[in-house]
């Protein structure tokens, strides 16, 4: 049995961790080269969610095939995110070289308009559509139903967008300029890499992925106010865990705390929500910058 | 001599429109309570740290005054403020030990990590804790008088008031204080303030531990005032109305965060019952707003002019 | 100094913001005013707004009319609202301003059970009338013997030894069973008393999984996996909203609800929201009577107005907090005309008031609802019913419809319910009436 | 008499490059030496090694008698080590004065939550300080506010309010014009005798060392090629081709 336990776990942590690892991703991308933390993220986040979700009831009535369904959610999230990534660059911008606390609270506002806007938006009634769920079918393992899009497409959706953004840091030439300037600004701007645009790309990248989580979210869970501001807490403890700017580590922490809640459903329920925090907190004290952040010595 | 005069104006004042208004009373022991709240962010913005998570020790103290107001019925309410704060005091030199081998960021991360999983705990360990709901807190005597609703609550705004008082003056004296000046040295230069001989750390620890004071004392005054203390208290969104706060008033002196806070309130009262429904839009709004044309805040509109006046510091 | 520069102008701001409102409206003792403030709280932002708008709705409309007809006794009602979701600290702050400053003679307060625990005391110290109009747990009025707090509906008590009796009438041979409630007050208590209760009529039965996810959780994968594992003959879940809707699509996608008998205590809120995702043949409960196709009340011509006028202006089919709202206000308006009679035909003062309501009869839109003298909780019939497909609408219908009469199964004034669950017999079973009967 | 710092066999590289190199060196109370080198000789590395800020692979560092390999900048500048910086390090967001009057509480150890700053200092202290440093006039005025050569002196400044036995000054005439330079000097030499501080300076200005130096010490790649009275090393021919590039 605790053979089987462990396995079945390990499946349910699986889709929670891909959208973890989704919305912490874009949260670790834009701090690494813009080094603003977004608390508007978790808006993201909503947004994506809300905004996959109405396209879906728009366009997808009665589509039957689950590849126009995906296309609906994804197309949804790219379009929130470009929105939504130019308005908050297009803010922060008013409060370049401002001190980052400041920042770092502008996007808090940012956050509480978007919660509100959210409400009057798409109203207080929950929300989703399922098609895609439907079409994608199930499977059995162990004497347990799952939905192939839990337990394969949302997964497998992490890793690809996982392996596509390395490849894009490492393969291009946009993708190594990025590089360039998490690593040093300064050093990058002087070499002529447009900062600026760089800037702006990331935000509008970063943003995307917050939305796409939302948007691989909204049909299995129900779309309600305030689901905006839990997410960012939890792709915060991702994040700091992992090390700010991490992309490896992210995807790696993100399934620790996925599997980490669902083995604790099987083995302790109690402990299910506050596990992720915990992880934080350990890890913080004892890796101050992270757990796959390299030191490097503090200049005077 | 003046400022005094002006002192007691203000207390005057406060008082008389609570009299005046009787439902002015709880919004003017909130925005207090969150005063104090502030002034203890404002203590860490002035060493350069923000924190994400310090409404916890709003909450530690809150649930102390609640499970002591149940184990001992008959115990008085300045004694339940007094432990209140003190548990928060504990909590905030243990905590504090750890945290302030952290800047910026991590500082703050760390501290809303901390909160985090205190929320959670409260809310989820049920039987201990009531859980989301929280716990009641019966009202207690005030210096020994059993007070109905009405004069518990003129008594706790006196309370109130006076202790704020205390707060500004004490923690302005702070700010003008060696360690509050080292503080302040931590934003600026913290290598040189090692290669003084003085320790950045320890310098901070106090600061820190002050800060949760203050948060533990806002926190045990707002249960009582509430006659409930819930996880809520100590969520990271509670946090951020602190620091919405403490930016609000800014960090050039201790009062700042008092007259954000009732300005804090009452924006929101308004808002909440003018636009019912997006009070968080105009509130948002206006934090931007204010971080465009003043980054520091209210009291840094008032250094300014003072300095366009020509009057000395 | 800059302190006291400071000091000064935030007592300007304060005075500036609190000029203005001095505004009470004073009318001698007896003569009737031209309107009457009532101050009414509800949840406009979070979560709980899926009760808290439609039931804002149902108000507007319902006064709209009444005004419309003249008022009650041609005094007109005109209603503040107040957010719940602003949570507890501002809420007790906006509700004392509505009360001294807008000087609202009537509170109608609240859905969320914390905050009508809260408030209760609140009340009862400035002397004026409450109506806890939707919130559940019975410890707000137990043991508390207060002079203007009334409920206008069932407790959690009636509500659960109803919900246990039906699963038991429709399904009297089941082994196991387990839950999977929402981690607060309502979700753990409503579960204690549920428990209990079975624990006295089927001793048996065998509790295999007790869960409370998150509130507001997202993702159930980990419940649903384990509740597949453990194949509960009944799976009984109190919760409501967005969790309640996510948890059920969860479940159902991955076949859930073929192997277990689904028990959605709250589930008639959440009927037009899930369409086809409900199969057929699942238990669903409606926290009262009230239900918009209920046979008893179809065809009255008040409850079909409403419905068809409440339909058009929402786009969507009343839910129970709607109908709770409407229980409210006409306990409210039978109250001052009972007051008024009493007071040989003059406008009652608050005390007045409050008196009306001990033993106060009434009816909503469905069946009468009477008001105990001795502790003011109203007694509230409770309805089940089995979903099934309908030619006529978009989402799965209720059928074998069924009705629970509050009295046997309410703590009785006085006692205390933890005791009083322990002493429920099966005798009860014979309060559960098929609707026909009725009819 | 007992030497103020020694040093035994210190070493330490980055990577490939040997920064230092088993350097032997003992220094007496009340010398002034120079430190002479190109960059990257070692000269700001030995320093950083002897106060703390960076830990030798091997050797040891002896001051006033103590062993204090390895300890904190901190516990260092306690047991009479101080030293100012190539870039001056200030508080920036402080005044000229309340950087002084820090200083002289973090000597006093006197670090109080209660006393004003103020009150904590000996303001006659702090006005010969001032004085000392020519900064009367400016010592209301924010540090950001002060011009390289000044906020070099304060820089100083600071660290001999520390009552250091040695005080070490890292290049303390960089930065600053040709004009100032020997201005600052002066000022600086004459706060040095005033305490009677044993002072160690890096220094490039061929002048400046020959003028204020007791005692010059080259560096050549990590090693000390040559150590002695200024005279005879400024005029050493090894020293004159790979140091001063004549």
């Amino acid at each position: 049995m605790s053979r089987d336990i462990f396995i079945l776990a390990m499946l349910d942590g699986m889709s929670y961790a891909g959208l973890l690892f989704l919305v912490a991703l874009g949260l670790t991308f834009i701090f690494g080269v813009v080094r603003i933390l977004n608390v508007a993220h978790g808006s993201l986040y909503a947004f994506g969610g809300y905004g996959a979700a109405s396209l879906g009831l728009w366009l997808g009535q009665g589509s039957e095939s689950a590849v126009a369904s995906v296309l609906l959610l994804v197309t949804g999230a790219i379009a929130v995110g470009i929105v939504l990534g130019t308005v908050l660059m297009l803010l922060l911008r008013q409060f370049q070289d401002r001190d980052p606390i400041l920042q770092l609270l502008v996007t808090f506002g940012a956050f509480m308009i978007f919660e509100d806007l959210q409400r009057m938006i798409w109203g207080t009634q929950p929300y989703f559509v399922a098609d895609v769920v439907n079409q994608m079918g199930t499977s059995e393992l162990l004497g347990v139903v799952y939905m192939n899009y839990q337990l394969l497409f949302v997964p497998g959706a992490a890793l690809a967008v996982y392996f596509l953004l390395k490849w894009f840091l490492n393969s291009t030439l946009m993708g190594r300029q990025i590089i360039a300037v998490t690593h040093d600004r300064e050093v990058a701007t002087a070499l002529g890499i447009n900062a600026r645009r760089i800037a702006y790309l990331t935000f509008v990248v970063g943003a995307v992925l917050g939305a796409l989580g939302g948007a691989l979210a909204s049909p299995t869970t129900s779309l309600v106010p305030g689901i905006g501001a839990d997410m960012i807490v939890l792709s915060f403890a991702v994040v700091a865990s992992a090390g700010l700017g991490q992309i490896t580590g992210a995807l790696i922490t993100a399934l620790l705390i996925g599997l980490s809640r669902s083995f604790c459903v099987y083995l302790a329920p109690e402990f299910e929500v506050v596990m992720p925090y915990l992880i934080m907190v350990l890890v913080l004290l004892a890796r101050p910058q992270g757990l796959f952040t390299v030191v490097q010595a503090r200049k005077i | 001599m003046r400022s005094l005069l002006l002192n007691t104006a203000a207390v005057v004042v406060i008082i008389g429109l609570a009299m005046a208004f009787p439902w002015l009373k709880l919004p003017l022991i909130l925005s207090l309570c969150y005063g104090l709240a502030a002034l203890g962010i404002v203590v860490l913005l002035k060493a350069g740290q923000i924190s994400f998570g310090h409404a916890m020790y709003a909450c530690i103290s809150g649930y102390v005054v609640a499970f002591v107001g149940h184990r001992f019925p008959g115990m008085d309410g300045v004694l339940l403020i007094a432990l209140g704060t003190l548990a928060s005091v504990v909590a905030g030199m243990l905590i504090g030990a750890f945290v302030v081998r952290y800047r910026e960021i991590f500082f703050g991360m760390l501290n809303l990590a901390i909160s985090m999983v205190l929320f959670t705990v409260l809310g989820k360990f049920y039987a201990v804790t009531g859980g989301t709901d929280g716990l009641r807190i019966n009202r207690p005597t005030l210096l020994g008088f059993e007070l109905t609703r009405d004069p518990f609550e003129i008594a706790l705004l006196v309370l109130v008031v006076a202790i704020s008082l205390a707060a500004i003056w004490g923690v302005q004296r702070y700010f003008l204080s060696s360690s509050g000046q080292a503080l302040a040295a931590i934003k600026t230069n913290e290598t040189r303030l090692e290669y003084l001989g003085v320790s950045a750390k320890k310098v901070l620890w106090k600061g820190y531990v002050l800060s949760a004071s203050l948060c533990g004392l806002s926190g045990s005054l707002f249960g009582l005032s509430q006659g409930l203390v819930t996880p809520e208290m100590g969520y990271w969104l509670r946090s951020g109305e602190f620091v919405f706060i403490a930016i609000l008033g800014g960090a050039g002196h201790a009062v700042g965060a008092f007259v954000g806070a009732i300005l804090y309130e009452f924006l929101k009262m308004y808002a909440a019952a003018l636009v019912s429904g997006s009070w968080q839009l105009v509130l948002g709004a206006i934090l931007i707003v204010i971080i465009y044309f003043l980054p520091k805040g209210i009291t840094g509109l008032m250094n300014r002019r003072k300095r366009l006046i020509g009057g000395a510091a | 100094m800059s302190p006291s520069r400071l000091k000064l102008m935030c007592v300007r701001i304060m005075t500036s913001a609190v000029v203005g409102l001095s505004t009470l409206p004073a009318y001698a003792e007896g003569d009737k005013p031209d309107s009457v403030k009532i101050g009414i709280t509800t949840f406009m932002s979070g979560s709980a707004s899926v009760f808290g708008m439609p039931a804002k709705a149902a108000a507007e409309l319902y006064i709209e009319e009444l005004n419309a007809a003249g008022g009650i006794d041609g005094v007109k009602v005109d209603p503040v609202y107040v957010d719940e979701g602003v949570g507890g600290d501002r809420l007790l702050s906006e509700y004392r301003r509505v009360v001294q400053e807008q000087g609202a003679k009537v509170m109608i307060a609240s859905i969320s059970s914390g905050n009508c625990n809260t408030l209760a005391p609140v009340a009862e110290d400035l002397k004026i009338v409450n109506i806890l109009w939707d919130c559940g747990t019975e410890k707000a009025l137990e043991g508390h013997s207060y002079k203007y707090v009334f409920r206008t509906q069932a407790n959690a008590v009636t509500e659960m030894v109803a919900s246990v009796l039906y699963l038991l009438k429709v399904n009297p041979d089941f082994k196991t069973i387990a839950v999977v409630n929402q981690d607060y007050a309502w979700g753990r208590d409503s579960w204690e008393i549920f428990s209990a209760v079975l624990k006295q009529l089927k001793p048996d039965v065998k509790v295999v999984a007790e869960l409370f996810p998150k509130f507001g959780a997202s993702d159930f994968s980990a419940e649903v996996s384990r509740l597949q594992v453990l194949r509960p003959d009944v799976v009984l879940t109190t919760s409501w909203g967005g969790d309640l809707d996510t948890f059920v699509r969860q479940a159902s996608q991955r076949g859930l609800l073929k192997t277990s008998k689904f028990f959605l205590a709250l589930g008639e809120t959440s009927l037009e929201r899930l369409g086809n995702t409900l199969p057929d043949g699942v238990l669903i409960g409606a926290r009262g009577d009230h239900y918009f196709l209920n046979p008893q009340y179809a065809k009255d011509a008040r409850h079909q107005a409403f419905v068809a006028k409440y339909h058009e202006r929402t786009g969507t089919y009343p839910i129970y907090s709607v109908y709770h709202m409407v229980q409210a206000l006409d306990g409210m308006k039978a109250a001052y005309l009972k007051a008024i009679q009493a007071n040989g035909g003059k406008w009652p003062n608050e005390e007045q008031l409050a008196d009306a309501f001990k033993g106060l009869e009434f009816r909503g839109l469905t069946s009468q609802i009477r008001i105990r003298p001795e502790d003011g909780q109203g007694l509230e019939s409770q309805l089940f019913g089995i979903t099934t497909s309908s030619p006529d609408y978009k989402f799965k219908v209720l059928k074998d419809i069924v009705i629970v009469p509050a009295d046997k199964i309410t703590t009785p004034p006085g006692e205390k319910s933890p005791e009083w669950v322990k002493t429920v017999t099966p005798a009860l079973l014979d309060q559960v009436q098929p609707v026909s009967a009725l009819q | 008499m007992t030497a103020l710092l020694q040093t035994h066999d210190l070493t330490l590289a980055f990577g490939g490059l040997v920064v230092a190199n088993g350097i032997n060196f003992s220094l007496e109370q009340g010398e002034r030496l120079a430190v002479i080198g190109q960059n990257g000789a070692g000269k700001t590395t030995f320093i950083n090694i002897c106060s703390g800020l960076l830990k030798p692979r091997k050797g040891r560092v002896i001051f006033a008698g103590r062993d204090i390999t390895a300890q904190s900048p901190r516990k260092i500048v306690r047991q009479g080590m101080a030293r100012s910086f190539q870039l001056p390090q200030l508080f920036l967001e402080h005044t000229v004065r309340e950087c002084l009057q820090l200083s002289a509480v973090a000597r006093a150890e006197s670090l109080s939550s209660w006393s004003s700053l103020a009150g904590g200092s000996n303001a006659v202290e702090i006005d010969r300080m001032l004085d000392l440093i020519s900064l009367r006039d400016r010592q209301h005025e924010l540090c950001i506010n002060l011009p390289e050569g000044q906020r070099k002196l304060l820089d100083v400044g600071m660290s001999l309010l520390l009552q250091p036995k040695l005080l070490i000054l890292d290049e303390p005439t960089s930065g600053v014009s040709t004009e100032e330079k020997h201005g600052v000097m002066e000022i600086l030499m004459r706060a040095l005798d005033d305490q009677k501080v044993t002072a160690i300076f890096v220094e490039h200005d061929v002048d400046i060392v020959k003028r204020y130096a007791t005692r010059v010490a080259a560096w050549i790649s990590g090693a000390i090629a040559a150590d002695g009275s200024p005279a005879s090393v400024l005029s050493n021919p090894l020293i004159q081709r790979e140091v001063l590039g004549e």
